[in-house]
């Protein structure tokens, strides 16, 4: 399933990457994030609690950063897995230059299995919910930063 | 009075206890000290297994048996057993009861737990760590044939399983000659039978007795016997397989194995307690084998006149992960293409081929709703082509009655030539379109639309192979009681058996129909058969019923004839009596004679070959028999919904000597939902990783009792000349023109916007585009 | 497909009840009618610590009329809604919508409340609730607060209900004597959730439409209302040009996601569709009886 | 966690019982093992298909979407109750007659909706009977012979009142 968005960080491009090059900004701002431990170059163990309504599940995983091009676009893919099922996705951000703002091209490819796959309906919505929520807190994270 | 009971109404034996709860279904099975198993399965399509650790699961206080791979005894390490051998399949991969290094489809069996309940044994299994490498899915039929993006199973070097060519006459000479070629690409997605209760198996090994009886609700219970006694070097007479009540079969629940069907009695062996397993409805969408994704180029060679010169059919065949039936499928479906129609010339080819999918195997129809399709949809095209009626152009096609028997040049699934025994397709399609009062269809047509609505007509014929052989036998024993038992070795899955069976025993023997026990699927019972499948229960296993029948009637009239002192030849079997015709008041009961049949002393005559009312006959078809009949229905669209509502179906069947009406409409009603929702309900929607995206009741869309008509049939009697009650099977032709004739009725309610469907199953967003580009082509 | 351990608890009264709540926040469920938990739990999808089993909440088991509110007590089945006669004559579109949500061995036991809280974007109640403008009533320790039905849906089976907060309460207004509603879906099978479900209602007077309702279900991650819509529909005279207005506006505006029953396309091909005909129909209605009640 | 317990006391068929059960046990499951009452079937344990369907308080349910604890001061009725072979119901003897089952199995759950909808609507119309038994799935019958069943039970009813 592929989902996609554009979001506008109210910040110059160059601190929005600063912000998104720092891991652990990353992992507070990722929703449910847990755990982000190193475990190696732009490799990362991860743990996330994602609860949408009742279903509510504890992903181990692995977080990669696959793309890093400054400071215009990151790519990351992360795989989890549950009792419920298992997660993967793929998601490349692309930062424009608006001055005082950067524009945030993203998308995403989610792909789910197990139990999670009788689900898959709301998984767009559900995706592009939590994406929203993950741009909201850099947003805050960026205007809180700056003077 | 003797009553008829053969072709009568007879409302079923097996119903009452059914109506009260008192069934025995698998899961009724109750057994001291029960265990509960589950299955882990792959959740991905096609990955290798890198370590799996069953550690904490086996620390669950609950748990009693965990098993991989390689805990198996080595003979269960290896494949299961190739089902159905044939030439053209090179390459006879059959699953593993255990994944050992990779996994090829969601559900494939990883790991097997045994607990105190089936709660404990989930939670345990959540327990279980398994590494996998996740693979890329190989999903796309079409990319699946050309090697791409990977190998279902890389020994091979390729995922073409089978390449098999049929050729009657010499299609490209027919086609060089004609004036009209026709060539289009269907598509039939896959579906599945989702009978309402899942697959189960219950074991009880008694280690004193070494016995091993397995509960399975299993279409072939004696191959499963058979099968277990050979893994497990027991003796098959110390192996008993019961399917009791079996909550609906459809195909899918012939296998050997399902890995649980091993996998539950050796639990049980090892353990020394009876073990359950019951698949609950979600591991049932990918662990109970589907059916039907076929890819068709497909050409139809015509005169001017509508005239078939030719038929051509190249096709890819999804078998899924594994191939353990063969080839059955393909080669019914380009066995039934052909149809009702004379075909001089006719080329059929098609590659099998593997996908990281649930295993395909035989479901309702199988095979033949994708060859009616294509046939179907190639001469509607054609008629239309020609400007001709779609009527007319069968009318020109048909075989006619007085060509039986008719050899269509092809070998058959049961390895014998397809040669048609006996039918009257034109009379069967002239009493459907009359039923649907055809000739005034335009009128009526116009009328509907006035009131603004798109009503469409659609109509399709289909010949139906049903009743193989190789056998079925059966023992029918009189009792002193009066009451006859009948044993055979089908199994019954809801078709009546019990009732149908008794029938034929209870017009042989004068019995009333109520005094006939029937039982089936117990190998306890009876030992030898093959299975309940191919339409065949009540042609073949009928026949050996109505052969055991008459030996006994045979039997009692030579035993009754000494003790009436009267020649058998005057002596009538009637109401539970033998007794001289003439001359009621002399008779004896049936049970007396069982009971004189075995005496205490004295001498039992040679000609009475052995003590008893009993006798035991096989019945060995030399070729199958083939049902045939026409659908008719209208069909209401709503172009800006894109949904669809059935107004009236007709259904013309012939199916030879009809047993008993009433559960052949059963069979029929039951056939036509399934083939409705096979045609516009129901999908099996994969993404491209290959996960099952609809694999729920949420999802899967079973039609309701709103979603499907009243259903008319009209019965027509042609009796097969091949046995000796003149029986063919019923059981699948009602699902089998049902996808060609909701095209067909579709496209005639928008005719307007000319559209073609070549697809099936439809669904509304499906039709939805169909209409958007024919709008936007017309506009 | 069983369900994975939990604890179970079942206060007999409110206070108990959000006491559970306060203690336990996301990792307690509350059940009422269990049709879309059970299932969850059933698929272990649902792995809550705590079930809170609100049916021995007798207080909670009201369907009452006052001040021009109906007020569903967060224990009444959606049953009721079709049984008893006057919630057609209050709210007819709940009376309506209702008859949509799956089958009557469902309504039977499934909730009014449990099916607002459970938020399926796809389901009928919560676009009607939108639709009529229902508020709805959250309790916690810290006191009770209402929520307009518009917001009280945040996401796909999210809400603006704090883990902490129980829904004890949902009100509809009830509707005006020269109102007319009507709710109409597209379904693949009778009782599915919706391809598209569309919530209409009109005020009628002198032949004009004074004022207008429309709420979709399946057309968005949320229940949506279309104010625009709305607005043409009063602004245009002739009411056959303001139902094509609104039409296009459910078109132009509506984002649905596909799945794998419907494209995006084809969902808001159906609003469109839907909307025309809901609102004949709600028109219908409102034009011809009074109050807008029918069966 | 440790697998919380409750003893709960059961009213099945006019019958008490007292029963200890794991919370999460659904009442379906407990009919079936604990009360060995297998007439209730399971087919999907998501509400869909209804052939898990009770009574609980003479209104049909879906039975795997109650836990059996919830069931606690409730009536619970089951197929078993509805009639004997040698005394059938008046429903159970119309689908007898109709040929309105096939393997049986979605069978119980029908026959208590519509033993219960017939209580409510004497004389139903063929579509009402239609919609009501569309809460079920049936794979062999094609619907057709149970909504003859059902109609011929409204006048087996009707006749028996009157």
């Amino acid at each position: 399933m592929r989902i996609e968005g554009t979001e506008t960080l109210h910040a110059p491009r160059d601190r929005v990457w600063a912000l998104l090059d720092d891991p652990q900004a990353l992992a507070s701002c990722t929703p449910g994030m847990q755990e982000l431990r190193p475990t190696g170059p732009d490799e990362f163990e991860a743990v996330l609690s994602i609860g949408i309504a009742a279903v509510r599940g504890t992903y181990k995983g692995k977080l990669r950063i696959t793309e890093r091009t400054p400071p215009e676009r990151y790519a990351v893919q992360v795989e989890g897995t549950s009792g419920a099922g298992f997660v993967r996705a793929v998601g490349v951000l692309e930062l424009e230059d608006q001055g005082a703002q950067t524009g945030v091209r993203w998308s995403g490819e989610v792909q789910v299995g197990g139990a999670l796959t009788l689900g898959s309906r709301m998984i767009p919505g559900i995706a592009r919910m939590l994406a929203g929520q993950f741009f909201q807190c850099l947003d805050r994270k960026l205007q809180e930063g700056s003077p | 009075m003797t009553t008829r009971w053969l072709g009568a109404p007879i409302k079923r034996n097996e119903d009452p206890r059914l109506l009260v709860g008192q069934g025995l279904f698998v899961d009724d099975v109750q057994l001291p000290g029960m265990l509960h198993a589950v299955v882990l399965r792959s959740p991905h399509a096609h990955a290798r297994i890198l370590r799996i650790d069953v550690r904490r699961a086996l620390e669950h206080p609950d748990v009693l048996l965990v098993l991989t791979h390689a805990d198996l005894p080595p003979s269960l390490r290896e494949p299961l057993p190739k089902l159905i051998p044939h030439p053209d399949l090179k390459h006879h991969k059959t699953q593993y009861t255990l994944a050992p290094d990779k996994v090829r489809h969601v559900g494939e069996p990883v790991a097997f737990v045994v607990a105190t309940s089936r709660y404990a044994a989930e939670d345990a299994a959540e327990l279980i760590e398994v590494d996998y490498e996740p693979l890329p899915a190989v999903v796309d039929l079409e990319d699946a044939a050309a090697g791409r993006p990977a190998l279902v199973h890389e020994d091979i070097g390729t995922n073409v399983a089978a390449h098999s060519v049929q050729r009657v006459g010499d299609y490209e000479a027919a086609r060089a000659r004609a004036d009209l070629v026709l060539a289009r690409r269907f598509v039939v997605d896959r579906g599945c039978a989702s009978p309402m209760e899942t697959r189960g198996v219950v074991a009880q090994w008694d280690p004193r007795a070494r016995q091993l009886t397995v509960w399975d609700s299993t279409q072939a219970p004696i191959p499963i016997r058979n099968g277990l006694a050979a893994l497990f070097g027991l003796a098959q007479k110390d192996v008993r397989v019961i399917a009791p009540d079996v909550g609906g079969g459809f195909g899918p629940k012939i296998m050997m194995f399902y890995p649980e069907e091993v996998l539950v009695p050796l639990a049980a062996m090892r353990l020394g307690r009876p073990v359950k397993w019951i698949e609950d409805r979600r591991e049932h969408f990918v662990a109970t084998n589907h059916e039907r994704t076929q890819i068709h180029h497909a050409e139809i060679a015509l005169d001017r006149e509508g005239h078939i010169l030719g038929v051509r059919t190249v096709f890819l065949h999804d078998a899924g992960a594994y191939i353990p039936y063969g080839l059955i499928v393909p080669i019914v479906a380009e066995c039934t293409l052909p149809g009702p129609y004379r075909i001089p010339n006719y080329h059929a080819e098609f590659r099998a081929v593997f996908t990281n999918k649930t295993i395909v195997s035989p479901y309702r129809g199988a095979g033949r709703p994708h060859g009616v399709f294509v046939m179907e949809r190639l001469l509607d095209l054609a008629a239309r082509e020609l400007g001709m009626d779609r009527a007319e152009i069968r009318r020109r096609n048909f075989i006619q009655p007085h060509e039986f028997p008719y050899d269509v040049g092809l070998i058959y699934q049961d390895n014998a030539p397809l040669v048609y025994d006996s039918g009257n397709y034109p009379a069967a399609l002239e009493r459907a379109l009359e039923a649907v009062d055809y000739p005034r269809w335009p009128e009526e047509k116009a009328r509907y639309r006035a009131q603004g609505r798109r009503v469409g007509l659609g109509f399709a014929c289909y010949v139906e192979g049903s009743g193989i052989g190789p056998y079925e036998g059966c023992r029918v024993t009189v009792e002193p009681s009066g009451k006859v038992y009948v044993a055979t070795g089908v199994g019954t899955q809801g078709q009546g058996h019990f009732t149908s069976l008794a029938q034929v025993v209870a017009e042989a023997l004068g019995v009333d129909v109520r005094d006939v026990h029937v039982v089936t699927g117990d190998t306890g019972a009876f030992g030898w058969g093959t299975g309940t499948f191919a339409s065949r229960a009540a042609v073949v296993a009928g026949s050996a019923v109505h052969l055991a029948a008459q030996a006994v009637r045979q039997k009692a009239l030579q035993v009754a004839a000494s003790l009436l002192e009267a020649s058998p030849e005057d002596l009538e079997l009637a109401d539970g009596q033998v007794r001289v015709r003439g001359a009621p008041s002399r008779s004896v009961s049936l049970g007396e004679v069982a009971r004189a049949a075995n005496p205490l002393r004295g001498v039992i005559p040679s000609e009475w070959e052995g003590p008893g009312l009993e006798a035991t006959r096989y019945f060995a078809p030399p070729r199958g028999t083939f049902s045939h009949g026409v659908h008719a229905a209208l069909v209401e669209v709503d172009p800006e919904t894109a949904t669809l509502r059935f107004l009236r179906y007709v259904v013309v069947h012939d199916c030879g000597t009809i047993l008993n009406p009433l559960i052949l409409d059963g069979q029929i009603h039951g056939g036509v939902a399934q083939g409705i929702g096979g045609s516009f309900f129901e999908r099996l929607v994969y993404d491209d990783s290959g996960q099952l995206l609809s694999g729920s009741f949420m999802d899967f869309h079973i039609p309701t009792a709103v979603e499907i008509p009243e259903i008319e049939v009209i019965h027509q009697e042609t009796p097969s000349p091949l046995n000796p009650i003149g029986a063919k099977g019923a059981g699948e032709g009602g699902v089998i023109p049902v996808p060609a004739l909701v095209a067909q009725a579709i496209e005639d309610a928008l005719d307007d916007l000319e559209l073609e469907i070549l697809r099936m199953p439809l669904h509304p967003d499906a039709l939805f585009e169909l209409i958007q580009k024919a709008t936007r082509r017309g506009s | 497909m069983k369900p994975p351990v939990f604890d179970y608890q079942d206060p007999a009264s409110v206070e108990e009840a959000v006491d559970v709540l306060a203690r336990h926040g996301a990792a307690a469920k509350v059940l009422a009618g269990g049709q879309s938990l059970v299932p969850l739990l059933n698929l272990r999808l649902a792995r809550p610590e705590v079930v809170v089993d609100i049916n021995r909440i007798d207080a909670l088991d009201y369907l009452t009329e006052e001040s021009g509110w109906l007020r569903v007590g967060a224990r009444v089945r959606q049953r009721r809604l079709e049984r008893e006669g006057d919630v057609r004559r209050t709210v007819p579109l709940l009376a309506e919508a209702v008859r949509f949500v799956g089958h009557p061995q469902i309504r039977n036991r499934g909730t009014v409340c449990g099916s607002l809280a459970h938020a399926d974007p796809a389901a009928e109640l919560p676009a009607a609730a939108v639709a009529v403008g229902a508020r709805l009533v959250a309790h916690s320790r810290s006191g009770i607060r209402e929520i307009p039905a518009e917001e009280f849906f945040t996401g796909p089976l999210t809400t603006a209900l704090r883990p902490d907060e129980l829904l004890v309460e949902a009100r509809f207004p009830c509707t005006g004597p020269d109102w007319g509603w009507a709710f109409l879906e597209v379904s693949n099978r009778h009782g599915d959730y919706a391809l598209c479900g569309v919530a209409a209602g009109v005020r009628a007077r002198d032949g004009r439409v004074q004022d207008a309702r429309l709420a979709y279900a399946g057309a968005g991650p949320v229940p949506v209302r279309l104010r625009q819509a709305e607005v043409a529909l009063v602004e245009h005279a002739d009411l056959e040009e303001g139902i094509r207005a609104a039409a296009a506006e459910a078109r132009r505006v509506l984002r649905p996601d596909g799945d794998l029953h419907a494209s995006s396309e084809f969902r808001r091909h159906l609003a469109a569709v839907l909307t025309a005909r809901a609102l004949r129909l709600a028109w219908s209605r409102a034009s011809t009886c009074s109050g807008g009640a029918h069966a | 966690m440790r697998e919380p317990l409750r003893t709960v006391q059961l009213e099945v068929n006019g019958k008490a019982y007292t029963v200890t059960v794991p919370v999460r046990k659904t009442l379906a499951d407990v009919l079936r093992e604990d009360l060995q009452l297998t007439g209730t079937h399971v087919g999907c344990e998501q509400g869909v298909c209804g052939a898990c369907t009770v009574w609980l308080d003479g209104e049909p349910v879906r039975s795997c979407l109650l836990l059996a604890v919830q069931a606690a001061g409730h009536r619970v009725t089951t197929v078993e109750a509805l009639g004997t072979v040698d005394r059938l119901h008046p429903v159970q003897e119309a689908f007898w007659e109709n040929h309105g089952l096939q393997c049986g199995f979605c069978t119980p759950g029908i026959l208590m909706t519509v033993a219960a909808f017939l209580r409510e609507h004497p004389a139903p119309s063929r579509q009402e009977i239609r919609e009501v038994l569309a809460g079920h799935l049936c794979r062999c019958t094609g619907y057709q012979n149970i909504v003859r069943a059902v109609e011929d039970a409204a006048r087996r009813l009707q006749a028996r009142r009157t």
